[in-house]
C-alpha cells in the first residue's frame, strides 16, 4: 500500500496450521492485507475459507496447541503483533483492538451481569474505578441504543434478546475506544430484521467514532451495503481483493463471479434458475500447491492443477489471485 | 380466487393452533401458552411450492410440523388431499404418512448417525412396503441417483459426506416413498451460499419431475422468491399476509412484509438504501403477545385500533389474503 | 424461586412419606424380632406381653402409623418441649421411638451420634472439596500435562482404595510408626481449649484424610471435566479478545460457570458421604452415626435402623433440594418461576 | 463340707488388702480401657453381654467374687458364708450373708441388705427378663433379716449355694434407684440402666450406649485410697486387632480386651514393647457341638429336634470318633490361639480336679486312622471322593460365627474332612445373630440347622454342676420350649440323666469330681461334642499399667480398685 | 471424509465405531488401561487352569511365606496360596463387578428410555428413580442381605445364591444414574431431527427406539459401564470388609484385603496382591472409561 502512514494494520504473509491426530490442516495460507484508519474491510467467504482463523490469528485468540502461526507478520503500530509477548498483546487486545463474535447468545458470560463484564476491560485497560467505569458503560450502552441503560447494566445476559445482547457485545468491543474493531460474522445469528438494526447502528458508529472495521461475513448482500473494501477467501487463502464497488461491478476471480451469480436477489428481475457452483468446498489439509477453487472452476486449465497463482494486481487496489484475471478470457 | 379454484386444493389448514403450555406456581398450575402457532389458515394447491417465511421464533417450523401431524395439534383442523388428519391417532396417520413427507433444516442432525446411508434412505422403504432386500437396494439406488448421490457410497456414515451431500440424503429419504407433499424446513439454512443453490434447484427439479407439492419454510426472503409460487410471511404465530410470489415481492401490503423485504440486504453497493424501514425494536414474547394486532408493538404505520383489535385474515385483493387494519378500512371505504 | 422451594418442600413430604413407609416395609420383612433380644428365660406369655406392648401384634398399617405418630409428632414435640423446658401435650405418655437394644430413645442416640460424624464427615467433606477444586482446574486448564495425568492417575487411585485399607495403612503409618496421630477416635473430647482443640485436630486428621481422599478423588473429575467444558465456549474467547488476564479468565470467567454443575454434585454427594463413612468410622473407632447403624443392622435393632435410614433419605432429599436451589442461585439463568 | 477354695479366698482377701492404703485416691490420673464390642446398657440383669457386665462390673459389685485362682473373695461382707462358721445351714437350704457395715453407695446412701433383697426381686420378676435368672434358680426367698444380714433360702439341700450374688454376673444394685423400673417396666428405665448407683470403686460420669463410658473415682468407696485412678474411659468399637494396637503399638490405651486374633499378629505387636500380653485360663472349650437329631428343611418345624428323628449319619459313633480323630488340635492351638489355646479332648477341662484324663487319645490326629475305622464301618469313597453308605453322603453343613480364628479353624478342619471323604459346607454368622437368641431368626446356635457348629462356652466360678446339667435331656432346645436350652447336640442319655442328678444331692467335693468326670467321659466317648481348645482369655495392658491380675471366672476389672500406674 | 466426491471405487464403509477405536488407539492412558483389563480377564479365566493349586488347598507348614517359587505372591496365615486365591478371586470379583454392571445398566437404560420417549411414563419414572436416589444406598444394602441371604442359599447354595444377592443387590440400587443420564440424552435426541425424521415416516415406537434411541445413547451408557464395574468391584469389598459378602472359604478380593490388612506389618505382601488387583482393575477400568468418554464425544472425534 502506498500510503503506509495512514495504515492502522498491516497483515503479510500470514501462515496459519492447526496440527491434528491426522496430520497438520493448513488453515490460512500466505494472506496479506492491510487496513486502513477509520476504513471498514469486508471478508466475504463461506464456512472453511479460513477467514475468521485469520483474524484469530492476527491478535493471539487461537487455543495453541493445536493451533500454530506459521510465519507472516502482522503489524500494528509500528510492531509486529506476532513477535509480541503475551502481556503486550493482552493489553492491545480490548483497548486498541476490539472483538464482536458471531453469536451474541454464547459469547456473553451467562453468569454474569452485563454490567460486571462491560466494565472489566474498562477496569482493566483504562485503569478506572468501578463508579468511573459504570458511568462510562452506561455511556456505552446508550452509544449502541440499548434503553433504559443504568437500569440494565445489572441484567444477565439472557435477560437480552439477541440483538440487545450484540449490541452489549458492540458496546464492549468499543469501551475503550479501539483503532480497529474486528467483527466476526456479528449479524449472521441475527434475524433479518434485526441485522438491518445492527447495520444502521454501526455505519451510524463509525461516523461517530472513526475506527478503522474488519468486518467479516458470508452475505455478499451485508457487505455491499456497508464495507469499503472486500477480501474474498476461498480455501484458506485470498483470492481477490478489491474496493467495494469493483468486486461486485467488475468481479475477476472465478470465485467471486460465482457466488455473485448464485445469489437470488429479493428486488428486480428474478431469475428463473439460480446459477449454481458445482461440486463441495475444500477440505482444508495441506498446504496448497494448486488452485484451491480448480475443482469447481468452469475455466480451470492444466495449469490451475500445477501451480497456485498469487495475487497479482490488475487495476490500483484491486487485486486477483487467477491465471486469467485480467486476461480477456477472464471476462468471458 | 380467478382460476385458483381450477387447481385442487391439495392441504388445506383451516385456524391450526399449536400451543405449549407453561406451568408454574407451587402447583405447577396451567398459567398460560405459548401461543407458537395460533390460528394460522392456508391453503395449498397441488403441484405448488408455499414460502412460508418469517422470523426464527415466528412459529414457522413449529406450523410444518403440525401440518405433518408430528405434533398434537391444540385446535383447528388439516386436510391432506381432503382428508381431515388434525385429529387422527397416529396409529392411523401411519398409514397416511407415505404421502406426506419432510426436508429437515439441519442435515447433520437429522441422519441418524449410526445408520449407513442405506439405512436411511431404506427406512421409509422398511416401514412401509414389503420390498426384499434386492429390491429394496435398488431403490435406494435409484433414489441416489435421483438427489444426485454417487450409488457407490451407499454403504458410508453421514459423517462422511459434507452438509450438502447430507441434505441430499435427507431429500432422498423422503421421496422414497413417492410423497405428494412435502415439508421443507429450512433445507438451506445450515449450508453454505454455494452449496444452497444446487440444494434449491435440485428441490426444483424433482418438483417438475415427481409432481410434487412443497410447503418451503424459510427465513431467506431471497430464496423464497426463487422457490415459491406463493408466499405467506409469518409473524409471532400468525399470518400476516398471503400472496402470490410476484405482488408480493413488487407491492407487499402488511406493514411487516414491507419492513422485512427492505430489510434484506442487497448485493448491489449501487442499489441506495435510504428508504429502507428499520424496525426498531423486538420481536415481543409469544407466552406474553401484545394485545391487538401483535405487530403493533414494532409496526412503523401503528393505529390507535390496533392496540385494541387482532385484525381480521382476509382477501383483500384477489388472492392476496392479509391481516392488516389499514386493509380493514380500505375494505370497508371501497 | 421462592415458590419453587416451597413447592419442591411440599413435595418432598409425600416423597419421604413414601420412603419412611418403603423402609418400613422391608425392616418388616426381616427376621428380626425385638424380643428376641430379651433373655430366654422369659416365658412365651410374658413374651407376647413384651410384644404387644411395642405393637406388634397389630397389622402392618397400624405399625406404620404409630411408627409415624412416634416419629413425626412426638419427637418433634419431645425436642420443642426440652429445648424450652416446657410440657406440652401430655408429654408424660407421650411414646417414643425407643431402641430395641439400648431401651434409649433413638432420637437420643442419634443426637448423641452426630457431633463426631458432623465433625469428621463434614471436615473430610470440606477439605476434598477444597483440595480437588484447585486439582480439577489446574489438571482442566493443562489437560494432558503431566500434572493432569498425575492428577487422574492419584485420584483414581484415591476412588479405588477401599477405606478398610487405606485407614489401616494410614494408623499403621501415622500411629504406630511415626506415632502422631492417635488411632482411636475420643468421642468424649470436648474441645474448651487451644489444646484441646490441637488434640480434637489431630485425633480427626486421618478419618479425615481417608475420607477425603475419596471426595477429592471424584470431585475433581467433575471439576476437571466441567472446567474443560466450559474452557471451550465462546464466552471464554470473549473475556480473552477482552484482554483479560489469564488467571481473571480462568478464575472469575471459567471458574464461576463450572462450579455450577460441580455445586450439584457436591450436594448430592454429602448424603453419600455420610453413608460411605460407615467403614471409615468403624476403622477408627470414630462411634458415629454410621457405627450406630452398623450395630443396630446386625442386632435387629428394627426401630434404630428405620430412623437412621429414615435420616439419611430426609438428608438425600434436603441435598437434593438444596442442590437445585444453588444451581438457581448460582446459574442467574436457572430462574425456578 | 469343707471348701478349700474359701480358706484360699480368704487367704486372698487379706494379701490384697495388704498392698492397699499405698496411694491416694485419684492420684495415678487416667485410664483407658477399650473393649472392641462396645457396651451398650450398664444393667448386667438386662444383657448377657460380657461387654455389658464387665463395664458395670466397676460401678456395681456382688457380695463376693472369684479371684484369679477360682477362690471365692468377700466384697460387700467380711467373710464368706460356710457351713463351718454357720453361715449355711447344716440342711444346706439356707445361707446367710453378713453384709460389712459402713458401705455407701455411690449416692452417699448407706448399703443395707434391702438392697440386696430388692436386687433379688428385681431379677426373679417374672416378667422383668433378668438375664442372670439361673443365678438365682432354687431360691424361695430372700429376706432381710436386719439392715446388714441377708438370708436366701432355696427350695432344696444346694451343696453350692453360692449362685446368688456372687461373681460378676449378680451384682447388687440400689433399691432406692431401681423401685420403679421393676418387672416389665425394667427396660424402659433408659437413665437407671445406663447410670447406676454402685458400691464399687467407680461411678458412671457419661453413658454413651455403643460407644463410650466415662466414669470417675467413686467418691464414697470404701476404701479411702482406692481407686487409684481419678478417671477411666471405657472405649468400645472397632475389632480386636485394633484394640491390640491401640495398646501394644501406639500406647493409646492401658488395657485391651479378649484378643482373640492371629497368635502371629499378637506376638509381633508385643514386640513393640509398649504392653503385654496376659492369659488365664478358666474354663472356656472351643468345642464343635455335633447335632444328633436331623436339620433337613423338608422336616418343617420338626427340624433338629428329636421328633424329627436322628442325623443321618452322625448318630453312627464311628463317624464322630473319626471326625474327632481326623482333627490336629495341636495345631488349630498353635495356628490360632498360641499361648492362649491348649489342645483338649474333655469338655470340662478345669479346674483341674475336673478334668478326665480318660479321652486324651484324641490329641493325636489320625488321618489313617479315621479312614480306616469309616472304611471298616462301610462308608466307601464315591467317584467324587466322598464317603456314603447306603445313599447318605457324609457332607456336613458347619456353621459358627464370623470371627477370624473361627474362620481359620474352619478351613483347617474342612481340609481334614476332605481327607476322610467328608464334605464341608462352611457357613458363618454374625455373632449378634448367632448367639442373639432371636426367636425368628434361623441362624441361632440354639436352632442349630446345621450339622456341626463351633463355639466357646464356659461356667463362671468353679462349680460344674449346672454347667454340666446342660446336657441332660430335659435341656434340649424344641420349638415347645422356644429353643431354650443348652443342650444343643439334643443328647438324651439317661444314664448321664441319672449322674446329673446324683450330682445334685452330692456335696463332698471329691464325689462331686468324680461324678463330673463320669458325666464328661460320656459325654466324650458318645461323641456329643468334639472339643477341640481348653481356650484362655487374651487380654493386653499397658507396661505401665499395675495390678492386671488376669481373670477368667470374674471380670477381667474384678480388681481394678487395685490397678495402679 | 476427504475426496467423496472423487471417488468412483466401491465404498469403504467407515462405521462409528471404527472411528471410535481410532480416536480411543490414541488416548495411552485408556489403551495401557485396556490391555491391562483383557490381561486381568484372561488370567483369572485361564489362570486356574494353568496355576493349577488349590486356592484353598491348606500348608500349614507354609504359612506366612514370602513370595517364593512354589508360592509366587507368598502365602496366608493358614498356609493358601496366594496367587491361586488372588486368581480364584477374582474371578468372583471380575464377574460380580461385570454381572452388576450389566443389570444396573439394563434397569438404568430400560427406565431412561422409557421415561425419556414416553412423556407420559416420565414423571412417574423419574419420581422412582428420586425415590431409589434417595434410598440410603449402603444400609438398605446391609438390610437386603441381612433378610434374603438364607433364602437364597437355601435355593441356590451358598456361592450360587450370595452371588445374585450381591449382584442383584448391587444392580438395583445404583442403575440411577445411569437412568438419569440415559433419559437426559434420550430427551435431547427426541428433539433430534433425525428423530422427527422417523417420526414423519411413521417409525413406530418399538423401531423408533431400537433403531434411533438406543444406539445413540450407546456412549453414555459405555462410560457408565465402566463406572459400574469399578464401583460394583468396590462395592462388594466392603460387603465383604462387614461381613456380610460370601463364605469365608470363597476368596474374592475384597475379602483378601480385608483379612489382610491384619497382617499388613507381619506380611506386607499379602496385602499388596488384592489391594493391587483392585486398584489397577478399578484404575484400568476408569481409564478405559476416559478413553470411551473422549472417543465418543463428537467434539472431539469430529475431526
Amino acid at each position: 500500500m502506498p500510503d503506509g502512514a495512514s495504515q492502522v494494520l498491516d497483515v503479510r504473509d500470514l501462515n496459519t496450521v492447526f496440527r491434528t491426530r491426522n496430520g497438520e490442516v493448513h488453515a490460512v495460507n500466505h494472506v496479506s492485507f492491510s487496513l486502513k484508519k477509520g476504513e471498514l474491510l469486508g471478508v466475504v467467504g463461506e464456512s472453511g475459507s479460513g477467514k475468521s482463523v485469520t483474524m484469530m490469528s492476527l491478535i493471539g485468540l487461537l487455543p495453541s496447541p493445536p493451533a500454530e502461526v506459521r510465519q507472516g507478520q502482522v503489524l500494528f503500530d509500528g510492531r509486529d503483533l506476532l513477535q509480541t509477548d503475551a502481556d503486550t498483546l493482552r493489553d492491545i487486545r480490548g483497548a486498541r483492538i476490539g472483538f464482536v463474535f458471531q453469536d451474541p447468545m454464547t459469547s456473553l458470560n451467562p453468569v454474569f451481569t452485563v454490567g460486571f463484564q462491560l466494565r472489566e476491560p474498562l477496569k482493566r485497560h483504562m485503569g478506572m474505578s468501578k463508579r468511573a467505569a459504570n458511568k462510562r458503560a452506561v455511556e456505552l450502552l446508550e452509544l449502541v441504543g440499548i434503553p433504559d441503560a443504568a437500569q440494565r447494566l445489572k441484567d444477565y445476559p439472557h435477560q437480552f434478546s439477541g440483538g440487545m445482547r450484540q449490541r452489549v457485545m458492540i458496546a464492549i468491543a468499543l469501551a475503550c475506544d479501539p483503532e480497529v474493531l474486528i467483527a466476526d460474522e456479528p449479524t449472521t445469528a441475527l434475524d433479518v430484521t434485526i441485522q438491518a438494526q445492527i447495520l444502521e447502528l454501526v455505519k451510524e458508529l463509525r461516523q461517530k467514532l472513526g475506527m478503522a472495521i474488519i468486518w467479516i461475513t458470508h452475505d455478499l448482500g451485508v457487505i455491499a451495503g456497508i464495507a469499503d473494501r472486500v477480501l474474498v477467501m476461498y480455501g484458506g487463502q485470498v483470492v481477490e481483493q478489491a474496493p467495494v464497488r469493483e468486486v461486485f461491478k467488475n468481479p475477476q476471480h472465478p470465485y467471486t463471479k460465482a457466488l455473485l451469480e448464485t445469489i437470488p436477489h429479493v428486488r428486480g428481475e428474478r431469475a428463473e434458475r439460480l446459477q449454481v457452483i458445482e461440486g463441495q468446498p475444500p477440505m482444508l489439509g495441506d498446504a496448497p500447491t494448486a488452485c484451491p477453487f480448480r475443482t469447481r472452476c468452469p475455466q480451470a486449465f492444466e495449469r490451475c492443477a500445477r501451480e497456485n497463482p498469487a495475487r497479482a494486481t490488475i487495476s490500483p487496489g484491486h487485486d486477483v489471485a487467477c491465471f486469467l484475471a485480467g486476461s480477456e478470457s477472464a471476462d468471458a | 380466487m380467478l382460476d385458483d379454484t381450477a387447481k385442487n386444493k391439495l392441504i388445506e389448514v383451516h385456524d391450526l393452533k399449536m400451543h405449549f403450555p407453561i406451568y408454574a406456581g407451587i402447583f405447577r398450575s396451567h398459567v398460560g401458552d405459548v401461543k407458537a402457532v395460533d390460528g394460522v389458515s392456508f391453503d395449498i394447491f397441488e403441484g405448488e411450492t408455499l414460502g412460508l417465511v418469517g422470523e426464527s421464533g415466528c412459529g414457522k417450523s413449529t406450523c410444518g410440523r403440525a401440518v405433518l401431524r408430528l405434533y398434537d395439534i391444540t385446535g383447528g383442523s388439516v386436510k391432506i388431499n381432503g382428508q381431515e388428519i388434525g385429529e387422527t391417532p397416529q396409529n392411523e396417520l401411519r398409514k397416511m404418512r407415505p404421502a406426506m413427507q419432510m426436508v429437515f433444516q439441519d442435515p447433520q442432525a437429522s441422519l441418524n448417525p449410526r445408520m449407513t446411508v442405506e439405512g436411511i434412505i431404506g427406512e421409509p422403504l422398511d416401514e412401509h412396503t414389503k420390498l426384499n432386500r434386492k429390491e429394496k437396494l435398488a431403490k435406494v439406488h435409484e433414489l441416489m441417483d435421483a438427489v444426485g448421490l454417487n450409488r457407490t457410497f451407499s454403504n458410508r456414515y453421514p459423517h462422511e459426506f459434507s452438509g450438502g451431500q447430507r441434505q441430499r440424503i435427507g431429500i432422498a429419504r423422503a421421496l422414497a416413498l413417492n410423497p405428494k407433499f412435502i415439508v421443507c424446513d429450512e433445507p438451506i439454512a445450515a449450508l453454505d451460499v454455494s452449496i444452497q443453490a444446487q440444494v434449491v434447484n435440485l428441490l426444483e427439479d424433482l418438483q417438475e419431475r415427481f409432481g410434487l407439492t412443497y410447503l418451503f419454510i424459510s427465513h431467506d426472503l431471497s430464496m423464497v422468491r426463487h422457490i415459491a409460487d406463493r408466499v405467506a410471511v409469518m409473524y409471532l404465530g400468525k399470518i400476516a399476509e398471503v400472496a402470490p410470489r410476484d405482488a408480493l415481492y413488487a407491492d407487499p401490503l402488511h406493514p411487516y412484509t414491507k419492513a422485512l423485504l427492505s430489510a434484506v440486504p442487497e448485493p448491489d453497493p449501487d442499489l441506495t438504501t435510504e428508504d429502507r424501514v428499520i424496525l426498531q425494536g423486538d420481536v415481543p414474547s409469544p407466552t406474553n403477545p401484545p394485545k391487538g394486532c401483535n405487530f403493533c408493538t414494532r409496526c412503523p404505520s401503528v393505529m390507535e385500533i390496533c392496540r385494541q383489535s387482532d385484525p381480521e385474515f382476509r382477501e383483500v385483493l384477489p388472492g392476496r389474503f392479509v391481516a392488516c387494519h389499514h386493509f380493514n378500512e380500505n375494505t370497508n371505504a371501497t | 424461586m421462592l415458590n419453587y422451594t416451597l413447592r419442591r418442600l411440599m413435595f418432598s413430604i409425600p416423597v419421604l412419606l413414601f420412603i419412611s413407609f418403603i423402609i418400613f416395609l422391608i425392616l418388616d420383612l426381616a427376621p428380626s424380632d425385638p424380643t428376641g433380644n430379651l433373655p430366654l428365660t422369659i416365658p412365651p406369655e410374658v413374651r407376647e406381653k413384651i410384644r404387644e406392648s411395642l405393637g406388634l401384634g397389630q397389622p402392618m398399617p397400624v405399625r406404620y402409623y404409630k411408627w409415624c405418630v412416634q416419629f413425626f409428632v412426638n419427637e418433634p414435640l419431645n425436642i420443642w418441649d426440652q429445648y424450652w423446658g416446657t410440657c406440652s401435650f401430655g408429654c408424660e405418655d407421650r411414646l417414643r421411638v425407643v431402641s430395641y437394644v439400648t431401651r434409649s430413645p433413638v432420637v437420643d442416640l442419634i443426637v448423641q451420634r452426630m457431633p463426631q460424624t458432623l465433625w469428621v464427615v463434614g471436615m473430610s467433606y470440606v477439605v476434598g472439596i477444597l483440595i480437588a477444586i484447585p486439582i480439577g482446574v489446574i489438571s482442566a486448564y493443562k489437560q494432558y500435562s503431566w500434572f493432569d495425568q498425575t492428577g487422574t492417575f492419584v485420584s483414581m487411585v484415591g476412588f479405588s482404595v477401599p477405606p478398610f485399607f487405606s485407614g489401616v495403612l494410614v494408623i499403621i503409618i501415622f500411629s504406630v510408626q511415626l506415632g502422631w496421630f492417635p488411632s482411636i477416635y475420643d468421642t468424649t473430647l470436648k474441645v474448651v481449649s487451644w489444646d484441646t482443640f490441637m488434640l480434637q485436630v489431630r485425633q480427626m486428621v486421618m478419618p479425615v484424610m481417608v475420607l477425603a481422599l475419596q471426595t477429592t478423588a471424584q470431585i475433581s473429575r467433575f471439576m476437571r471435566a466441567s472446567m474443560l467444558d466450559n474452557l471451550n465456549q465462546d464466552y471464554v474467547r470473549t473475556a480473552r479478545a477482552k484482554g483479560m488476564k489469564e488467571s481473571v479468565v480462568l478464575l472469575v470467567h471459567v471458574l464461576r460457570n463450572s462450579l455450577i454443575p460441580v455445586i450439584t454434585v457436591i450436594a448430592l454427594g454429602i448424603p453419600a458421604v455420610f453413608g460411605g463413612a460407615i467403614i471409615t468410622e468403624q476403622v477408627f473407632k470414630v462411634n458415629g452415626i454410621g457405627q450406630l447403624l452398623i450395630i443396630g443392622i446386625q442386632g435387629g435393632d428394627a426401630p434404630l435402623v428405620q430412623t437412621l435410614t429414615f435420616i439419611f433419605a430426609v438428608m438425600i432429599v434436603m441435598a437434593n433440594l438444596v442442590a437445585d436451589i444453588m444451581y438457581g442461585i448460582l446459574d442467574p439463568r436457572i430462574r425456578y418461576d | 463340707m469343707k471348701m478349700k477354695t474359701i480358706l484360699l479366698g480368704a487367704a486372698a482377701a487379706v494379701a490384697l488388702s495388704a498392698c492397699a492404703a499405698r496411694a491416694e485416691r485419684g492420684a495415678d490420673g487416667h485410664l483407658n480401657i477399650i473393649y472392641w464390642q462396645a457396651a451398650s446398657i450398664l444393667n448386667p440383669f438386662l444383657s448377657g453381654g460380657t461387654k455389658d457386665t464387665e463395664a458395670a462390673s466397676m460401678v456395681i459389685e456382688p457380695l463376693a467374687r472369684y479371684d484369679e485362682k477360682g477362690n471365692m473373695v468377700p466384697y460387700l461382707v467380711d467373710e464368706i458364708p460356710t457351713v463351718a462358721n454357720g453361715g449355711i445351714s447344716e440342711d444346706l437350704t439356707t445361707i446367710t450373708w453378713k453384709l460389712s457395715p459402713g458401705i455407701l453407695w455411690s449416692d452417699g446412701t448407706p448399703f443395707t441388705s434391702a438392697d440386696v433383697v430388692f436386687t433379688a426381686e428385681y431379677c426373679m420378676h417374672p416378667e422383668g427378663g433378668c438375664q442372670q435368672e439361673t443365678k438365682f434358680s432354687g431360691v424361695t426367698n430372700v429376706e432381710a433379716l436386719d439392715d446388714l444380714t441377708v438370708k436366701i433360702t432355696f427350695d432344696s439341700p444346694k451343696p453350692f449355694p453360692y449362685g446368688p450374688f456372687v461373681g460378676v454376673e449378680s451384682p447388687i444394685i440400689q433399691a432406692a434407684q431401681f423401685a420403679n423400673c421393676i418387672g416389665a417396666d425394667a427396660p424402659n428405665c433408659t437413665a437407671e440402666n445406663f447410670g447406676p448407683f454402685g458400691t464399687g470403686p467407680f461411678r458412671v460420669t457419661e453413658f454413651k450406649a455403643n460407644d463410650v463410658v466415662s466414669y470417675e473415682a467413686n467418691p464414697n468407696y470404701r476404701d479411702p485410697a482406692k481407686p487409684a485412678f481419678a478417671t477411666v474411659t471405657f472405649k468400645g468399637g472397632g475389632d480386636a486387632a485394633s484394640a491390640a494396637r491401640a495398646v501394644l503399638e501406639t500406647g493409646e490405651f492401658d488395657y485391651a480386651w479378649n484378643l482373640q486374633i492371629d497368635p502371629t499378629i499378637l506376638t509381633q505387636m508385643a514386640a513393640g514393647g509398649k504392653g503385654e500380653v496376659v492369659s488365664s485360663f478358666g474354663t472356656s472349650v472351643e468345642r464343635l457341638m455335633v447335632n444328633l437329631s436331623n436339620p433337613s428343611a423338608d422336616l418343617g418345624d420338626k427340624r433338629s429336634t428329636l421328633e424329627g428323628g436322628p442325623h443321618p449319619f452322625l448318630t453312627d459313633p464311628i463317624v464322630r470318633t473319626a471326625l474327632s480323630t481326623a482333627i490336629d488340635r495341636n495345631l488349630l492351638a498353635e495356628v490360632g490361639y498360641g499361648a492362649a489355646g491348649k489342645p483338649t479332648c474333655n469338655v470340662l477341662p478345669a479346674p483341674a480336679i475336673y478334668a478326665s484324663t480318660a479321652n486324651d487319645a484324641c490329641l493325636v490326629q489320625d488321618i489313617a486312622a479315621a479312614n480306616a475305622m469309616l472304611d471298616g464301618a462301610g462308608w466307601a469313597r464315591g467317584s467324587d471322593g466322598i464317603r456314603a453308605k447306603d445313599g447318605v453322603r457324609l457332607s456336613i453343613l458347619y456353621q459358627t460365627s464370623t470371627n477370624a480364628v473361627r474362620q481359620d479353624t474352619q478351613a483347617l478342619v474342612k481340609q481334614w474332612w476332605g481327607e476322610i471323604g467328608v464334605e464341608t459346607e462352611l457357613k458363618n454368622i454374625d455373632a449378634a445373630v448367632f448367639f442373639g437368641g432371636d426367636q425368628s431368626s434361623p441362624d441361632t446356635y440354639q436352632k442349630l440347622f446345621a450339622d456341626i457348629e463351633m463355639y466357646t462356652n464356659n461356667f463362671a466360678g468353679t462349680d460344674p454342676e449346672a454347667y454340666m446339667n446342660s446336657w441332660t435331656c430335659g435341656d434340649i432346645p424344641t420349638p415347645a420350649n422356644n429353643w431354650l436350652g443348652s443342650n444343643m447336640p439334643r443328647y438324651c442319655n439317661p444314664e448321664y440323666d441319672a449322674l446329673a442328678a446324683q450330682m445334685g444331692q452330692t456335696s463332698a467335693l471329691d464325689d462331686r469330681a468324680a461324678l463330673a468326670k463320669a458325666m464328661n467321659d460320656l459325654l466324650m466317648q458318645e461323641g456329643a461334642m468334639i472339643p477341640l481348645i481348653h481356650r484362655g482369655d487374651v487380654s493386653a495392658h499397658s507396661n505401665t499399667l499395675q495390678g492386671v491380675l488376669m481373670n477368667s471366672r470374674d471380670s477381667e476389672l474384678w480388681n481394678i480398685a487395685d490397678w495402679s500406674r | 471424509m476427504t475426496d467423496t466426491a472423487t471417488t468412483t471405487k466401491t465404498e469403504a464403509p467407515r462405521s462409528q465405531w471404527a472411528d471410535v477405536w481410532d480416536q480411543f488407539r490414541t488416548h495411552r492412558g485408556a489403551m495401557i488401561g485396556a490391555a491391562f483389563f483383557v490381561f486381568i480377564c484372561l488370567l483369572v479365566t485361564f489362570g486356574p487352569m494353568l496355576w493349577t493349586l488349590e486356592p484353598n488347598y491348606i500348608d500349614i507348614r507354609a504359612k506366612n511365606q514370602g513370595p517364593s517359587m512354589a508360592h509366587p505372591f507368598g502365602t496366608d496365615q493358614l498356609g493358601r496360596d496366594t496367587f491361586a486365591q488372588v486368581l480364584a478371586g477374582g474371578r468372583v470379583s471380575l464377574l460380580v463387578g461385570v454381572t452388576a454392571m450389566l443389570l444396573a445398566l439394563f434397569l438404568g437404560t430400560l427406565v431412561g428410555v422409557v421415561a425419556g420417549y414416553f412423556k407420559r411414563l416420565d414423571s412417574p419414572l423419574m419420581r422412582l428413580t428420586d425415590l431409589f436416589l434417595a434410598l440410603p444406598i449402603l444400609p438398605l444394602l446391609l438390610v437386603i442381605i441381612m433378610l434374603f441371604r438364607d433364602t437364597l442359599r437355601a435355593a441356590f447354595g451358598p456361592e450360587t445364591g450370595i452371588f445374585i444377592l450381591v449382584v442383584s443387590v448391587i444392580g438395583i440400587t445404583s442403575w440411577m444414574h445411569t437412568a438419569r443420564i440415559v433419559r437426559g440424552d434420550v430427551l435431547s435426541l427426541k428433539e433430534q431431527e433425525f428423530v422427527l425424521a422417523a417420526r414423519s415416516i411413521g417409525t413406530p415406537s418399538r423401531r423408533m427406539i431400537l433403531r434411533h434411541i438406543l444406539p445413540n445413547v450407546m456412549s453414555p451408557i459405555m462410560v457408565s459401564a465402566t463406572l459400574g464395574i469399578a464401583t460394583a468391584i468396590i462395592t462388594e469389598s466392603a460387603i465383604s470388609f462387614l461381613g456380610l459378602g460370601f463364605p469365608s472359604d470363597f476368596p474374592t478380593w475384597g475379602r483378601l484385603l480385608s483379612d489382610s490388612t491384619n497382617f499388613m506389618t507381619l506380611n506386607p505382601e499379602r496385602v499388596i496382591w488384592p489391594g493391587l488387583a483392585i486398584s489397577l482393575t478399578v484404575l484400568s477400568v476408569n481409564y478405559i472409561g476416559d478413553g470411551l468418554r473422549d472417543a465418543l464425544d463428537p467434539r472431539i472425534r469430529g475431526r
